[in-house]
């Protein structure tokens, strides 16, 4: 009896317990307290936070493998849907439900915006391949700068998912940093006229257009590039339940019931895969450093162009819209609102700055395609 | 830095190029929504110019104004429920008060959307 | 660098396209034109005709198998539902939590009009094998006539999957005509005097018998028909779910949230499905002519038998309420409503016409049931 | 046409037959709930007669209308959207009215019915 | 033609039915009646039964397993859920979305109550092996004491999957009749001075704590007792989505379309498993009379050192509240409530009887911890 | 009974032993979390106190209070927007009203629960 009792206690996890496990859980615990009384992203912060946490008590097994018979751990299998890449486009679709591009149709030259403001994309890859990643780790970190969780985790989970967690939690916390992050190089980048620059009213947008919208976008960028299809083809479908008109019953589920299961199971089963032999290496530390260049460096991109465009169209361009390119959606288009009336409080720049921030959705979808399609 | 060489440097150029040519495209489409959008506006205005009509009515009736219950209706439904119950009004909650016909809207409706109204129709 | 530059551009979709694909995508627009602005059954149309879209994108890879440890696209997954009988039995479960039996079991010889409307499924079935189609596809395509997307999609799945996409659009596309299609073969078959008759009012159906109703019936159907529990039994679960009074909980689920996902993953791999080599072809052109014929004679089975019906019991019954059997819910009841409307503006035959026609979704799920069995 | 041979014609009367007969058979069995139903009605309203009352409730209540809402009522609450509202009776479709109360009904609701009901009333 | 028909008829359930399938039909109806007239739980019951019946309809195939490249039946499937311990997790996740634990917190001896209330599940555990069950059978048929559906069928479904739907039958039906089974043991057990006693309002719990109770409970019993993890880490995610203030959508989801979806996929599958040679044995029987004895072992357990703490405390615990520690939230707390305002009419027991009995949740999930790493 | 033997007492001892140690251990965890929650409720009374204020407003506001629309808002918001939009107010229906900024909690919101927000501000 006495043998049975002891090897019951050394099955606890007390006993089984190394000191990187004891830092994993306080590695979750810091990142829950950032989710729930920080706020940053909690809708995905808390669900990784805590699939870490359950991976890294010491024979809990929640991330096991199936073997001899056995059946894995529940994480394991919610885990299938990241591995093959299904989990990604879902909630790309709900978040396409979830997106009105009416001002970027109002407004397309934002197009432009949104693509300079992926410049951090290849910024960081540049300077992780300077730090000795691999082509396929170096192109993980970039599309951090993409500031938009799906795509980072869709493209990571396919060319290096022992990155995934911290990548996710990278691109996650600084999107919800965007209001910190980004002031700064926005005022660096641009004089207090440029700042004070009133924009015209946007036009109305007919139903007739946001309809053909969301199918121009996935035949065109399709054509273009076979690689976006998976992301964009599912935000644009999402996009196309919410327009069309006729399909209320799957956009209102896409954008609600679909997308928070996916979430759910997402957020747990990536926090899951952060084992301490993965993420607590030098390279999350670097990943973290890139992660914020690459915000940086996007938000630089867009308010350089902005700058340009400020010029050529002769000031009515507010070049602050420029920095919501990077999207993070809606955050960055409130950064603009928020520093354009600093300088200038009749400024309303917030439906001018959705124009950029919805195209930079698009944006680094596609440059998450380019990326997907040469390293893939 | 060794490690950046041309490699690296065709992924950023092919890169940020397929980015801003897809989203050029993009845009140059978008235009020609906006002149297609103008050219549509002016005819309209000429439209109804022509016919001599003051232009007051919006050209789309928003989607979800159609409901048009009022609180007065809400309280009456209540009062008329309790009437009939013999309960109190506090102790009824009405779910939902919709329109019933969507206009013809409707009418290719599948099994989905209306089996379940013809059904409620009858209880 | 030149290299890479050509391979990349040697890798985008407008270079890998053949003409088939440009036609496929073409299709695809003409689909979301019918089912967005001539609202054919549009929560089923659109994802279908956007599954079509993205699956024919050149390279796009969306509906590519998983080979050689690489993962394969998202609706090669999604598309798992449908192989392996999945989602149609849920989604019919969804259909029974909505369908209110009510009608039928207060005029319970309206079970013999749900049968006679199956006359299209087998007049269809011979049809298409005279036409040269084999066992497998001429159920298949007899099956549209039964004017129910899950049971012909089960089917269809089962007997002959590369019927697929042209089969369930042109069932849906159908269902969707039916005010177009029935009407004149209704006015052809019957006198004014006929279209004229007001029936009775319908008994008050209680409680009790709407719940012995669904277990009564997968118990008898399942018997008689084992090969239809799948599509019976889930149909007649949702409904025990709508009528017990105590799974109020599921009830709402199957009929909301569920539903509406398996509807987006249905579709959406069903369209992918439709590779131009299999459905660019005379077959496709051949069921949408045999699908037709198989409504008009369902239509003409339900009238047929409704006349039967009106000699019989003195002209008490009206032939009208025979096309409703068809199903297509509720569109073919309305049908019969409009037209004895017409013959006589007092003529209230909804309730009467929706008897017939949620008999004949037990009908072509019988129907199918034996199709499934003799040739499965 | 060679292709039609027997085993299609088989599969026509097999397919047709099979539809017809479980049909049939299902509407024998119901045709024995309509005397059952009848039966019922018949002695609770003679239960009525007997006891000196008008026989003015119907045989069994509607499904819902356990939550104690006759077609008067819906009637009444119809009557007075319409009114209020200004749109005819047809075009109102009242989705649910619930009582807001339960009562003993929920007795034996399982755990995640409860659960949170507790939950909220004390929250 | 006529060797089809003969054929055709061979293949109908009627001829292959064998008397035991007859029975099992009979035993889906009878519990039918249970979840539907007598609302035993009727959540489950009700799906439970109908899988019960699909699954033994003859030839039905609803159950049969994919073979030879044919597809299985779809709860063969939804099975595979139950089988990889998915489902039970999850639909936890959701009752600890639903969970309020502030009464818990208030009164944390509560937690003494819902331990000791676990008796019954190891006194059913000797009896099981007294009676020649082996040692998983027994332990599977012990946890039918837990009083938790989910608790139970994870167990079970992990170490004897054969036992399945007798057990989980067993568990919600005495979950059900716990206002009949408790109340004699309760009163048997008690003086009335000990029922009258009323106890002192709980103090106010703050946010602060209920957010921390989840991740502190998590990380405990996960060190202490590994295989708990997924039972009690799911639940206490859940319960975080409640409290945390930032993830109502999610908690929200939780908490109805996934948990109803899940419970429909477990319900039916659980059913299913109920074939004849499995279901109509005499273990059944010792099954249905050992889960009584599991509940009133339990019910005896709480309520006897509910008088020990009433001597200990001094007269201030009415021992009353020790019968909820068995679980079955909250029913055995709304018992407590009644018998205890039945001895006083004053008395109102019924949140302070909540922390025993949400105590009851963690302690049986970690009693199945035990039993699974002991002998799983 | 021959079937009971040591190794059935052993899980018997360590199964309640476990579930004891366990929820006794979470026992005086919570007991702690009372007595820190004791003192901060003191140190707040104090501070109430030394400001010379009555105490009367409960320590920590419920969680779901914090909507606080009575019927005025509803009213009020519907006038404004009325006004706002030139339309009639029984036009108008306001499906939900929701504090838009639970502090500096909305700035965080993800992608999904901004981006709804904006736009159905817009349309
Ligand atoms: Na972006
Ligand atoms: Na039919
Ligand atoms: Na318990």
């Amino acid at each position: 009896m006495l043998d049975s009792i002891l090897e019951f206690i050394q099955s606890t996890g007390f006993v089984a317990m190394k000191w990187t496990d004891l830092i994993m859980i306080t590695v979750s615990c810091v990142l829950l307290y950032l989710g729930i009384v920080k706020k940053f992203e909690p809708l995905l912060l808390v669900p990784i936070a805590f699939g870490m946490l359950l991976a890294n008590i010491p024979l809990g097994g929640i991330m096991d493998p199936a073997k001899d018979g056995q059946p894995g751990g529940l994480l394991y299998y919610l885990y299938y849907g990241i591995k093959f890449g299904i989990y990604p486009p879902l909630i790309f679709m709900g978040v396409g439900a979830m997106t009105d591009f009416g001002p970027l149709i109002a407004n397309p030259k934002s197009l432009l915006l949104g693509a300079a403001a992926q410049l951090g994309i290849f910024v960081a890859f540049l300077l992780a391949r300077a730090l000795g990643f691999d082509l396929q780790g170096a192109a993980s970190i970039g599309i951090i700068g993409g500031a938009d969780g799906p795509t980072a985790i869709f493209l990571t989970s396919k060319l290096k998912p022992e990155l995934l967690p911290a990548i996710a939690i990278a691109a996650y916390s600084y999107m919800a940093l965007v209001p910190i992050i980004q002031p700064p190089i926005m005022n660096a980048l641009t004089t207090k006229k440029e700042r004070m620059v009133v924009m015209d009213q946007l036009r109305e947008v007919s139903k007739a257009e946001k309809i053909i919208f969301p199918i121009m976008v996935t035949i065109l960028c399709g054509l273009l590039l076979p690689a976006a299809v998976p992301l964009l083809g599912a935000l644009m479908l999402g996009n196309l339940f919410r327009e069309c008109g006729v399909t209320e019953r799957l956009n209102n589920t896409a954008q609600n019931a679909l997308i928070n299961i996916l979430t759910i199971f997402l957020g747990t089963a990536v926090g899951a895969t952060a084992s301490a032999d993965k993420f607590l290496t030098v390279q999350t530390l670097s990943i973290v450093g890139l992660g914020l260049l690459a915000f940086a460096f996007g938000t630089a991109g867009g308010v350089l162009l902005g700058k340009l465009m400020y010029m050529l169209s002769g000031g009515k361009i507010n070049p602050l819209i420029g920095s919501a390119g990077v999207s993070a959606v809606p955050m960055a288009a409130r950064v603009s609102q928020v520093v354009g009336q600093k300088a200038n409080p009749s400024n309303f720049l917030l439906m001018h700055a959705m124009g950029p921030n919805v195209a930079g959705v698009i944006g680094s979808a596609i440059a998450a395609g380019v990326l997907l399609s040469m390293l893939g | 830095m060794s490690n950046i060489g041309l490699y690296e440097w065709t992924v950023v150029l092919i890169g940020m190029g397929t980015v801003f040519i897809t989203l050029i495209g993009l845009w140059w489409i978008l235009e020609g929504f906006s002149v297609v959008a103008g050219r549509l506006a002016r005819k309209k205005a000429e439209a109804v110019r022509s016919a001599d009509l003051p232009p007051s009515a919006p050209a789309q009736a928003p989607v979800r104004a159609s409901a048009g219950v009022t609180p007065e209706v809400v309280a009456a439904i209540t009062a008329a429920v309790a009437a009939a119950t013999g309960r109190g009004p506090s102790e009824i909650r009405i779910a939902r008060i919709s329109p019933s016909s969507p206009g013809l809207a409707g009418l290719n409706t599948p099994v989905w959307g209306y089996a379940n109204r013809l059904a409620a129709g009858r209880r």
